[in-house]
């Protein structure tokens, strides 16, 4: 069961936990990424490729699914403007096993980072300022292959 | 070819994206950068740092070296920065 | 923050991970894990050491926090008696990065099935069985040391 | 000295817990289980397999080898299975 959602409303972590227990699993894993107040930052705006997003995040939620057995893969990611202290991402991972749940919901939130198409601007006040994409994503992404 | 501009790219063109019919030359994306680049000022300096820009082809990633040819849409934008 | 409770109720996975993001960090993994039917299991039961159990939770909370750099870090166990399908354990992490917050839920999952003194009992039907301590968790367990 | 039994171990006793004096000679968890051991049939046979025992002396896991003189609380458990 994948589930992919693009949208500019908050998440639910419980109800979306909640629909891959339902599958009858072991073991259900969560990320969440919140926007940081690092050096000033107030808050963040995402924009996104509207179409290829939901592909490339159906894509390796699919890629996991596989790999991992999960029984369950749910990504769901904010675009818009965000306070610090927001919900930016949610990851969710089932699977009969524990370890599978929680190598797959890193391998997602290390993929999503470099595979899918969003963009994030930081703000400081009124001043915005485009993120720089981090070497250390990229290698974090890359270090699943193989 | 429908392109389509995100990000930092789309402001610098000063727009989401452009109907853009390439000479029969341009066979890959690396082609059509160098060809685009030629097209105005505003093109040259938007494409002018090959390392910051990323592609897609009808919404799948490419690299420099994939043929456009066939392509519907044509998508061209910074390394991505999600999650 | 270290956060510690077993006990009989259910657990509410967001109000948990919420109270860790008010911390103001950049990510919050979560782990729960939920009663499985195999071979015929209708419910478990869960005996522990009541006053061991708590100080060997915070003992490992500790231990992770210091590890990974924790902002905060709630391990939830329940006890008595559960129906397949409802939630055992909630675990939640969070950290500035992402990477730390994971990992560290991992750890605590894995070192909360050889540290902390609960016992599992099987129900099927009206037959029950105590689970055998398996060698893989014992491994994994030891996984982490040095 | 205050004994605690969980899970198999409290069900093989048919009791939570007892109180016990060690006499001099016995040092170690190891003494005190060979020990126990001897006091009745029932007390011979829960803790007969000793690789299915486990122990906490005042509520730290202990092994076989750990002292137990001092301690107040000597709790005695399979291997533990939460999670």
């Amino acid at each position: 069961m994948i589930r992919v959602s693009v949208q500019r409303e908050a998440f639910d972590i419980a109800a979306e936990t909640l629909a891959l227990e339902a599958a009858g699993v072991g073991a259900v894993a969560t990320f969440t990424g919140i926007v940081r107040g690092d050096d000033g930052v107030t808050a963040i705006e995402l924009e996104h490729y509207p179409g290829m997003t939901e592909a490339s995040l159906n894509d390796i939620c699919a890629i996991a699914q596989e790999r991992w057995g999960l029984t369950g893969c749910t990504i769901i990611h904010r675009v818009g403007r965000m306070k610090v202290g927001e919900p930016i991402v949610l990851v969710v991972t089932a699977s009969p096993h524990r370890a599978a749940a929680l190598e797959a919901c890193a391998f997602l939130i290390d993929r999503l980072k470099t595979d899918a198409p969003f963009w994030k601007r930081e703000y400081r006040g009124d001043v915005a300022q485009w993120v720089e994409q981090k070497t250390s994503d990229v290698e974090r992404g890359q270090s699943w292959d193989g | 070819m429908k392109l389509v501009y995100f990000a930092r790219v789309r402001e610098a063109m000063g727009s989401d994206g452009e109907e853009m019919e390439f000479p029969a030359s341009v066979l890959t994306v690396g082609d059509a950068i160098d060809w685009l680049a030629a097209q105005s000022p505003r093109h040259a300096e938007a494409f002018a740092d090959r390392s910051k820009l990323r592609f897609a082809l009808d919404q799948r990633m490419v690299k420099f070296d994939a043929p456009v040819t066939g392509a519907t849409e044509f998508a061209i934008f910074p390394p991505v920065t999600g999650g």
